[in-house]
């Protein structure tokens, strides 16, 4: 027990350190509070998070399940099973491919192999440098402008393979984004 | 209150609160289960129990169907039958089971239950994911490769034991069975070591570290005695 | 019985376990010996896969090109093809390799010719060496049809003369309960 | 609140509106919105009030008016003139502002923009669901209220019981719009009838024997927009439905279940909700009755499977969104084990023209069991792409080839996929089968929630099944063995099929396992996720049969 007493008391310390020096705790406060600490908040809790932090670490797992009083693997269980939550740090700007029917029939996987092979990135993943991150998503409700990406977080239409890399050098040449994580567009949202 | 229902053509008398699966058991009839385990709570996801209930244009799961007046269930047709093959082939062909090198060999759910529905061969192609053995707990192994997803254990550690350390991490195919924040299982905060859901584990999925084919053997009815002993105080009265 | 069953039996990528199941059929291999004519086996000095067979046992996976060409030519010349044996069946043992990639088998060449080497640790990928193993090892049915599955590891000899003797009867075996199913 | 003062906030508005003559709108939905349609709105303005014509013109945010494909769209409506003769122009940009304006002025069309409203994409739909989209500003409740909004709930509050309500829907024909087309009226009477409190499950003790309301807004399918437009440019709409709902049925608290995808739909819901909060259209004692009924947001994260009623709850309820066994149906034991009625948005949306307009008027709508309208999202290879409302018993030919304008020049269509992944494809042959429930389902389709996906001939249809498989796999949420491992052997089988590797038993397997997961799957996702493979099988074998090689040739 030695053993697993080390591991606990790890996050337990990094948890202590963040929540004396890190605001955005703060706000995850307030929602959780809004919820009155009960487990059916829970995936709002993990949306602020997200929100707030870019993605789901383990102390800030470990925190929310302690506070809503949840078991650690009921709270990992969920994170896990959406797609929307990641656990992972996202790179500084994201491009985000629909591939949802009507952008895949309209060419929006070549698109993907054009991010791709020119930043040599796979989707889902993140570029060595931390700079970039490209995803899939299926369908962002956007189908009459297919084929579409959201290039930290903003919508471009009609695209195709030239423009779509048009694109991810513009928004890498222009630095961060002006959402501080701007990785989705979810936080267009006033919460 | 009884009720009255047939079963492969069988009268069968009922508790108004029963499944098809209890009433089909209390009378002798046998409906494969690999999902269930007496004293669990049932989720209904194996499909194994599904059965055919006249005036339902579904099929219907035994465990968690409850009865009613007049229900006429089949249990065994042809078309189940071929359903029920179909299942555990796919259930072969998705994780690597290897029966002759399986600590469960010969005391195995799933091997039982392919044998029980002629199961030859599987017609599908094997998966063969590269899947993990956690063997980081000083007791117990998780043996993925072997892993079904049935859940028994996550419901035996939530329900019977309270600890909740196993629940399912991620979905669909690559779903897989964790423990708390995914840390190995000997350094579960949670975990108090009571091998409830190595006794719930239909398949060698979950093992006792070091034991061999012969003396890998489990008594699952142990879960469904604490669970009665549990909700019915059995040891007060 | 006009005349005799002609039989084959093959190993591929197993470990000859089958076939010594087999021979535990002790005195009744002297009653099979005279209903059946032995046209092709691992102990019989027989080059190439003969014609017009009735009956093939195949012992083990598919796990090289020879393996594959081979289970093709029996396809082509026999009657019935039998797995026979967890490993023609479902690949078993000899298929724990796949996991560890499932497209190549490289992985496997490194562990057993460069890790293990003691000295001059080196592929053997000239022609003619050795075959080349196919990157992932297979159940005979995923390359051709199999008329007929015995499952087991290895098939227990009681199992083996149980279908043997159907076939010299000309009934189709009944594959049914643990005696006669169970793998492992 | 009660019916004076909603009719007086209503004159009050249009009094507001008809001061002015024209009102010039802009589509801030989110294909328009992405276009930049906020900095239309921003020069619109300027230039209103530099030509000092803000009494005169009023620029406002509105709806999609459906023509996504053209966008940004801005329409001039003439608010005195009957019939108003609306011009509306496509592509707009800022720098179009002082034209446009101009134009308005001297009341000239601008041709170099416009388009023609009298088309058949236009003319051939008939909207209830959308008839506000377009035409008001979605974040404002007045708006919505000028145009008859909240009547219906007043009327229900005011002049019906729960029981009469419940009448009017079963009378009225409606069916679900979110796939199943399940009838509304007898889905509500079932929660109406349902005794909270019979599937005992761990509540928490402040909502123990309740009944709850659900919007199903987690449009999942890939090529499908309708609910989002609907949210988007009329939520108080959806509000108004889910108080009607939770009326009929004895409910006080709704829940609306968006994908958080949906951003700005999410953004005007809670906007909309607090307006409705403020004045007193939700809350405690709804138009001074004894009605108490609140409406809260959940938002999804990424998962299609929560689209189906039992996951949907699950994961409302903070959990895993697995689905469950069905009986219990929701309607018994749903949210936290209490009766709970669960409806698309669009068929929210259609309950409050039911109830002001009358349910004989809905259903003389449409064909004789599927009545009123369906919204589809028009896409994929077809010249008029957006978002359509029209009659149940159009042709597929009237939606694809006269409002879509046909598949673009030189190619042939092929055809038109529905239901999304859980829907098929239907060729040619069945173009002149009007849309309904029940013929859909004969061609082996469904309507689904109303995605409508034109294929031309270009489109490999073993690819189509493989997307979808693709689809599925990545989407089943792995409780159940024939979604879990079927979907992903579909899926195996069909890429084998495309990379020239399968053989004829191969697709014997694969139609047989269609079958297994189709009757042996816990949920509409795995029981519907071999459509796209049988549908395609049944009207374009030949392609899956040409990809085949004989047996000792497989690789």
């Amino acid at each position: 027990m030695s053993v697993a007493n080390g591991k606990v008391s790890q996050l337990a310390a990094e948890l202590s350190r963040r929540l004396a020096t890190d605001k955005r705790y703060k706000i995850l406060e307030a929602v959780m509070r809004r919820y009155d600490y009960r487990s059916h908040g829970l995936i709002e809790v993990l949306h602020a998070a997200q929100d707030s932090f870019g993605y789901l670490d383990e102390p800030t797992l470990y925190h929310i399940a302690a506070k809503l009083h949840l078991p650690l693997s009921k709270v990992l269980g969920v994170a896990t099973f959406y797609n929307y939550f990641t656990l992972k740090p996202q790179g500084k700007h994201t491009c985000v491919v629909c591939l949802g029917t009507a952008c895949y029939i309209k060419g929006g996987d070549r698109i993907v192999e054009a991010v791709q092979q020119r930043y040599h990135v796979k989707p889902g993943a993140t570029t060595p440098d931390g700079e970039l991150s490209l995803l899939i998503v299926r369908c962002v409700g956007s189908c009459s402008a297919a084929p579409v990406a959201l290039f930290d977080g903003v919508l471009g239409t009609h695209l195709d393979a030239d423009t779509a890399l048009q694109r991810v050098a513009a928004m890498l040449r222009e630095g961060l984004p002006e959402q501080s994580n701007g990785k989705t567009p979810v936080q267009e949202v006033e919460r | 209150m009884a009720r009255t229902l047939t079963i492969n053509g069988q009268m069968v008398s009922a508790r108004d609160e029963d499944t098809i699966l209890r009433a089909a058991q209390d009378a002798g009839i046998h409906i494969p289960v690999l999902c269930h385990l007496d004293g669990l709570s049932d989720v209904g996801a194996c499909r194994f129990c599904l059965v055919e209930v006249a005036g339902s244009n579904r099929l219907l799961p035994a465990c968690t169907t409850r009865i009613q007046e007049g229900m006429v269930v089949q249990t065994d047709t042809e078309q189940l039958r071929n359903y029920r093959r179909h299942l555990i082939e796919l259930l072969f062909a998705e994780r690597n089971h290897v029966c002759a090198v399986c600590v469960a060999n010969g005391n195995c759910e799933m091997q039982s239950l392919a044998i029980q529905l002629g199961m030859t061969h599987s017609r599908y192609d094997y998966m063969f994911p590269s899947l993990g053995v956690d063997l980081s707990h000083e007791r117990f192994g998780l043996d993925h490769n072997r892993c079904i997803m049935c859940t028994r254990c996550v419901r035996a550690c939530d329900e019977i034991e309270g600890a909740h350390t196993l629940d399912v991490f991620g979905r669909g195919a690559k779903a897989r069975i964790v423990t708390d924040l995914g840390m190995p299982w000997g350094e579960s905060p949670t975990c108090t070591s009571c091998g409830k859901c190595v006794m719930a584990c239909p398949t060698g999925a979950l093992f006792k570290q070091g034991s061999t084919v012969a003396e890998m053997t489990r008594d699952r009815s142990k879960l469904n005695f604490l669970k009665t002993a549990r909700e019915e105080r059995k040891w007060i009265v | 019985m006009s005349k005799k069953l002609r039989l084959a039996t093959v190993w591929l990528g197993g470990c000859s376990g089958c076939h010594m199941s087999f021979l535990d059929l002790d005195e009744w291999l002297f009653d099979l010996a005279a209903a059946v004519e032995v046209v092709y086996s691992p102990i019989a000095d027989v080059k190439t896969f003969p014609n017009n067979v009735d009956v093939t046992l195949i012992e083990g996976a598919v796990a090289n090109e020879e393996h594959v060409e081979l289970v093709r030519t029996i396809r082509r010349n026999s009657r019935m093809v039998v797995s026979f044996g967890d490993c023609a069946v479902s690949g078993n043992v000899t298929a724990m390799r796949n996991p560890l990639d499932a497209n190549s088998a490289e992985v496997v060449l490194d562990r057993a010719y460069k890790d293990a080497a003691l000295l001059r640790p080196q592929v053997p990928h000239d022609n003619g060496i050795v075959p080349p193993l196919v990157a992932r090892v297979m159940p005979v049915h995923a390359l051709i049809p199999v008329d007929l599955f015995i499952p087991g590891c290895p098939p227990p000899a009681p199992r083996i003369r149980a279908v043997l003797q159907a076939l010299i009867e000309g009934q189709t075996p009944e594959m049914i309960g643990a005696a006669m199913l169970k793998f492992g | 609140m009660n019916p004076d003062e909603l009719n007086r906030i209503a004159q009050a508005e249009q009094a507001a509106l008809s001061r002015h003559e024209h009102a010039i709108n802009v589509c801030v939905g989110i294909a328009c919105h992405s276009g930049g349609s906020e900095q239309i709105r921003k020069a619109l303005e300027a230039e209103v009030k530099s030509a000092g014509l803000q009494g005169k013109c009023l620029v406002r945010g509105v709806g999609c008016p459906g023509l996504c494909a053209e966008g940004p769209l801005v329409s001039v409506e003439p608010l005195h003139r009957s019939p108003p003769q609306e011009l509306l122009y496509r592509k707009v940009t800022p720098a179009d502002a002082p034209a446009l304006v101009r134009s308005v002025v001297r009341e000239e069309p601008l041709e170099q923009l416009r388009i023609d409203a009298n088309q058949p994409f236009f003319t051939r739909q008939l909207k209830i669901v959308l008839e506000n989209c377009g035409h008001m500003d979605p974040e404002r409740i007045e708006d919505y209220i000028a145009r008859g909004g909240y009547q219906a709930l007043i009327k229900v509050l005011t002049e019906m019981t729960p029981q009469e309500v419940i009448d009017a829907l079963s009378r009225s024909g409606l069916r679900g719009r979110g796939g199943a087309g399940f009838p509304t009226g007898l889905k509500w009477a079932t929660v109406a009838k349902a005794t909270p409190g019979r599937y005992p499950t761990y509540v928490p003790p402040d909502i123990q024997s309740q009944k709850f309301v659900i919007c199903n807004g987690d449009e999942g399918d890939p090529g499908a927009f309708m609910d989002r437009s609907v949210m988007e440019g009329d939520p108080h709409r959806v509000l108004e439905g889910m108080a009607i709902a939770g009326y009929a049925v004895g409910a006080r608290q709704g829940f609306i279940y968006v994908r958080a995808e949906y951003a700005l739909a999410v953004k005007r819901l809670r906007t909309a909700i607090r307006q409705a909060q403020r004045i007193g259209l939700l809350g405690k004692n709804i138009a001074g009755t004894s009605f108490t009924f609140d409406v809260d947001i959940r938002l999804g994260a990424g998962a299609f499977v929560c689209g189906e009623e039992t996951a949907l709850i699950a994961s409302i309820e903070g959990g895993r969104g697995l689905p469950r066994p069905r009986p219990p149906y929701p309607a018994e034991s749903g949210l936290w084990g209490c009766p709970t009625l669960i409806n698309n948005v669009e068929t929210l949306a259609n309950v409050p023209p039911i109830i002001t307009k009358g349910a004989d008027w809905f259903a003389s709508i449409g064909t004789e069991k599927s009545k009123g309208t369906k919204v589809f999202a028009l896409t994929g290879q077809v010249k008029r792409s957006g978002l359509i409302e029209v009659p149940m018993g159009i042709t597929l030919r009237e939606i694809v080839f006269e409002i879509g304008g046909g598949v673009p020049e030189g190619r042939q269509f092929k055809a038109v996929q529905t239901g999304g992944p859980s829907g098929g494809c239907i060729p040619a042959d069945y173009l002149d089968m009007p849309v309904d429930y029940e013929s859909l389902a004969k061609v082996g389709s469904i309507m689904g929630s109303g995605g409508l996906i034109v294929m031309d001939d270009t489109t490999d249809m073993v690819e189509v099944a493989r997307f979808f498989m693709d689809f599925c796999m990545e989407e089943s949420c792995g409780k159940c063995i024939p979604c879990r491992a079927g979907t992903a052997q579909m899926h195996h089988i069909l890429t084998k099929i495309q990379q020239g590797k399968a053989t004829a038993r191969d697709l014997r397997l694969l139609e047989e396992l269609s079958n297994v997961v189709k009757h042996t799957s816990l949920c509409g996702l795995g029981q519907s996720a071999p459509n796209p493979v049988i549908s395609t099988l049944r009207y374009f074998r030949h392609e899956y049969e040409r990809k085949l090689v004989p047996e000792l040739e497989r690789v």
